[in-house]
């Protein structure tokens, strides 16, 4: 029997049906390949510093660092990525390798639309075609992207199965992949799913955490206390974490705690009970499921970290204790958004907004010498319909009814 | 033991028919109907599926009716009992179909156990390769029950090999890509990818996805033992309903 | 007599109402002091690099370049600068200063949105508060960016005089400041109003030039033959062809060309007939007037370019025939954005667009050996709801009228 | 001229009022009734405003009163016209308000002479500081025109005698910051402010920005010789008629 390969502790795995065991096989191929090819990287990097913004900035929170009075808050600017978030990242280094393929179509799943704005900005840049699976519950929270997804030339279909969220998203873009597999990648949005995606999706991300870990030394001459990130899928959390893995740092995951971990409405797979170990979507993680193993409906304000499951890295870093998960419930992150907006003129995603939290918690408790970097995934424009609704805001409302009835409703 | 019915009806039959259900569609009461009337048109062998929220390998059909199973109050608990009851009543081999979670949370040696104390003859685990499979191969041999392992077009012949060395009872021989439900054109390329599965096992052959009426089944003779129904009787009940599955089975041979 | 300043040619100049010549006293001492301080401009490209994500890149258009066959076609990504666009240059710049002059307050006039977004978003960074005018038809067409300067804590105010656009925002702008010159200053967002503002803002936007410049000389060793920049007050073509002034490269501003620059609906200054100089708005430039010096009405799909009179520094390089003036139509303007979209992956700004519909106008007749740059001076997420009505996008107005069906239209 | 008429004028009254009207505001009719009305009521000194398109040192009234004027059709040609009309037919100083473009697409020099030629005696542009006037400074300084300049709370002693040095007529003081039409509160504050006027120049000043009633009026006696009357008679048509505004301006003094 072949050694297992694709582990991290007790996690991860490729649970795959037959027919896309040489797919896998080949995607491995090519990953480890470029992964010890140096003149990859330097492609990669090449890439993403002309055509995304990287090195993206790591900003000091100046006024909110004054208001909770403890310690220094830097963040680092992920929203200034082209497309928005940390998730092009990951897509364009998955662009090199299907290029590397030769495989001219590219599908990917994606619940905040960000994933899939950037998959199929990746498809128009190296032209291929592009399909998205878009939970239909998710295609009305993230409307504005749906619409650039198919302004930048990407099909987009809305799924009706199961939950219509994410993890649904994920089961159809399997269910076209086992279809299609020769002429297509699957580009898979987070450090989840089979072997080798979890390792490969960190690896693209880690260049968050390599410049991270430079800048705050750059500016701070120390390393922070702590670094927080917001943890759906896990791929903007292991992109930070991993450059401060082997430091004195504590890392924090904060999980989506919707209308709290107590109630049957969140998405929390590490902080909440109702998480268990399982095997779905290919892998092996925690999930949130019943005692038989149905995966059971999540909820968060934020369609990015309304997910079942989890990056099996972090479950083992949490197994190991390596990182410690929190959970933000919806109102704390509005709350969040609303004081980083006013105070700091920066607009985070609802996701990133979950790592603001916990970090505005605990940052007060710190010492002044002490300081403390928040990953802001993503940028919160896209949530412009989920936020003004958060908000109620009168205006917002009258104007989509006259702009309605300009449509002839 | 299922490997060995096989080859016995295989004496009495040039090809002999598989058929699916999912548990509890389109409810449960009418499960046991399909059953009947399955095994009183002659199948040979069934797959009881126990429903499960994401299945992976299957196509909008199975998809909706694992759905819908699992909406009107399915358990795996339930699904078992139903298993156990259908062994005990009629005299063919039934398996489950599943995915992986379902076992992994039930114990995966437990499930074997109960499989074994049931009467069912072996599981097909669609997402569990061979790689992934330590303690399921293992308490499966210790029971004497039959994992189903699956070929596909692209398995390779040395994979084919690896594969056969943990299968047992027969391989299950996808037609082509793609999941369950869609139609499949039987041709030339599928003669000779089932005269690759033929050489790489000693084991029947079973060949499914995409098999829905007598000529599929007719052109399967002689190059498969088995031919297996999947979603074609639930489009049937769907459609016309539980009184068309026995006379639409008689047509197929 | 005092001898005139701030004329560039016969243009420019500073036309103020009495109560304010204090005013723009202490802002052009403390600009000079600022701009004669090494420190000063060491302070603002830190904020820049730490804040915002400069320097922004410089993207090789691979697939339009292969599409049309000419010159190398790359873009100069101000999209990617916080709050998306070039905006946030002249800003912060200003913000700076309004700290060295201990001043609490900020007002700032808004066509697009993006300059209120980026004065609102200083504001919130810098501690001031902050007052946005916005003419009412702009209101409606950028009804995100509205929303989002709200958020930031800034109040808007629709104006409802005149022609209800930038224009309009402007006069609305100085009637505030008249009121409250002491606490408050007025932070115009394009290189047009009286000295110093012309000059002060390209100043800030040289920045873009500069980097410009630099990389297209890494990139290709050499100048680029042309160089492309939409011209709505003058701004952004103003920062980015002040790289470029000295050397042998053709610069060419665009206009808006509305529904045609022989129709009433237009905003070209420099390339139509019902132009000519005149005297509004605090400077001497030229105008979209009538015979008697009333000021007409303009149009354009991009509320950015909305205006009706153009930077005193772009009407003396025109007259002096250093940037060569072109204008673009708005269905061209649609048009050219798709082609980026769907080939590029990048989205510009309608305001941006303009530019590229000129440089792909142009570049098909040039050497392959020759480069040109075109400034995409910001992101077209913005537009959302005008490229929506655009493209006659069926989902979105039925997701519009759902939505307004949940608010109880 | 126009300064020896204020002080001849100030000889009789304790303080001199101007009034203003914006040309074709409500309407072009009106517009010579207003005036009618005024000069009956007394008024020595008035301000005919041009209307433009971006009256950016005007408030709400004003600048709405422009605007309409302009929607009903009022050209520059017109409003001199209307100008010629009313200084042949009333024996009181008129001078022209508007905003520099005005002039500047009409040809400074050009607008100068009409000016003259139609018997009005000055000017007030109040977007064309001096340093930005040679032009029109010198024009007017040919044909014995008052260029009218504007002094500011926050202008600079050096500033007032640097801008007395262009100016003719009258000196207009504006009492407060801000654009016309809001209250001002005539204070101590004002005293000390018309002082440094008063010690800057050797011409009459006027005082205007929300000048408003009797009381203010009063309040500027001994310290200003001349009271303007900007946006409130504008207001004053607007809510009860051009027949308020007689007794309105009788009123004042
Ligand atoms: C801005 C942003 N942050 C975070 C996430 C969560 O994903 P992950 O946990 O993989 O970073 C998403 C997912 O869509 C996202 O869009
Ligand atoms: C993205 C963008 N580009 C261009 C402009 C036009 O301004 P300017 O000509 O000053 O660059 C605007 C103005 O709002 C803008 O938002």
């Amino acid at each position: 029997m072949q050694k297992k390969k694709g582990y991290f502790g007790d996690f991860g795995g490729a649970f795959l049906p037959e027919i896309l065991i040489s797919t896998f096989d080949e995607l491995e191929h090519e990953y480890l390949k470029a992964r010890h090819d140096p003149a990859f990287f330097e492609e990669y990097k090449n890439l993403m510093s002309t055509y995304s913004c990287r090195p993206t900035p790591l900003t000091y929170a100046e006024n909110m660092t004054k208001k909770l009075g403890g310690a220094k808050i830097y963040i680092k600017r992920e929203d200034l990525n082209h497309t928005g978030a940390h998730k092009a990242n990951n897509v364009m280094g998955q662009g090199l390798l299907v290029k590397r393929m030769g495989k001219k179509r590219v599908i990917a799943e994606t619940g905040a639309g960000q994933h899939g704005v950037a998959t199929a900005t990746m498809a128009a840049k190296f032209g291929f075609d592009c399909t998205i699976y878009m939970g239909e519950v998710d295609v009305k929270r993230q409307r504005p992207n749906v619409f650039w997804m198919e302004r930048l030339g990407a099909t987009v279909i809305p799924v009706k199965e199961g939950t219509r969220i994410l993890k649904d998203a994920i089961n159809e873009a399997f269910r076209d992949w086992v279809s299609n597999m020769d002429s297509t990648h699957y580009v898979l949005g987070t450090a989840c799913g089979p072997y080798p995606f979890p390792e490969m999706v960190s690896y693209f991300q880690s260049v968050i955490g390599m410049e991270a870990r430079e800048q705050i030394l750059e500016r701070e001459g120390k390393l922070p206390k702590s670094v927080y990130a917001c943890v759906g899928g896990g791929s903007n959390a292991m992109g930070i974490f991993s450059g401060f893995m082997d430091d004195p740092v504590e890392l924090i995951g904060v999980e989506a705690g919707g209308k709290g971990i107590d109630t049957e409405y969140h998405a929390s797979r590490l902080c909440a009970d109702d998480a268990s170990v399982g095997v779905a979507q290919g892998y092996k993680t925690y999930f949130i499921q019943d005692d038989e193993g149905q995966m059971k409906e999540t909820h968060s304000i934020s369609a990015g970290l309304d997910y079942v499951g989890v990056s099996p890295i972090l479950s083992d870093l949490h197994e190991k204790k390596r990182v410690r998960f929190e959970a933000a419930i919806d109102d704390e992150v509005i709350e969040a958004m609303d004081l980083t907006m006013r105070n700091e003129g920066v607009i985070p995603a609802l996701e990133s907004a979950h790592a603001f939290v916990t970090a505005y918690k605990e940052a007060p408790s710190m010492k002044k010498s002490d300081s403390i970097i928040i990953n802001q995934s993503g940028r919160g424009d896209k949530d412009i319909f989920t936020v003004a609704d958060a908000f109620e805001d009168p205006e917002w409302r009258s104007f989509i009814k006259e702009k309605a009835g300009e449509y002839g409703a | 033991m299922l490997k060995k019915y096989i080859e016995e009806k295989r004496k009495e039959k040039d090809i002999l028919l598989m058929t699916h259900i999912v548990i509890g569609y389109p409810d449960y009461e009418s499960s046991f109907k399909i059953v009947e009337a399955m095994v009183e048109a002659g199948v040979d062998i069934m797959e009881l599926q126990i429903p499960f929220s994401e299945p992976l390998a299957d196509g909008p059909v199975i998809l909706k009716a694992n759905q819908k199973s699992l909406e009107l109050g399915t358990t795996v608990k339930k699904s078992i009992e139903f298993g156990r009851e259908m062994a005990k009543k009629y005299d063919i081999p039934f398996l489950y179909m599943s995915y992986y979670n379902i076992l992994y949370k039930y114990g995966v040696t437990d499930f074997a156990k109960e499989m074994d104390a049931s009467g069912l003859k072996g599981a097909i685990v669609p997402d569990l390769p061979p790689e992934e499979g330590d303690e399921y191969i293992t308490s499966m041999k210790n029971l004497n029950l039959s994992p189903i392992y699956i070929y596909s077009p692209n398995t390779t012949d040395d994979r084919m090999k690896y594969i056969s060395s943990f299968a047992n009872g027969f391989i299950y021989c996808v037609a082509r890509k793609g999941v369950t439900g869609s139609d499949t054109e039987f041709s030339d390329d599928i003669t000779t990818y089932l005269e690759r599965c033929r050489n790489a096992t000693d084991l029947p052959l079973a060949v499914g996805f995409g098999v829905k009426d007598k000529k599929d089944i007719d052109f399967l003779k002689g190059k498969a033992d088995i031919a297996v129904i999947g979603s074609e009787t639930i489009r049937l009940v769907e459609s016309v309903g539980v009184s068309a599955i026995k006379p639409f089975i008689e047509g197929l041979r």
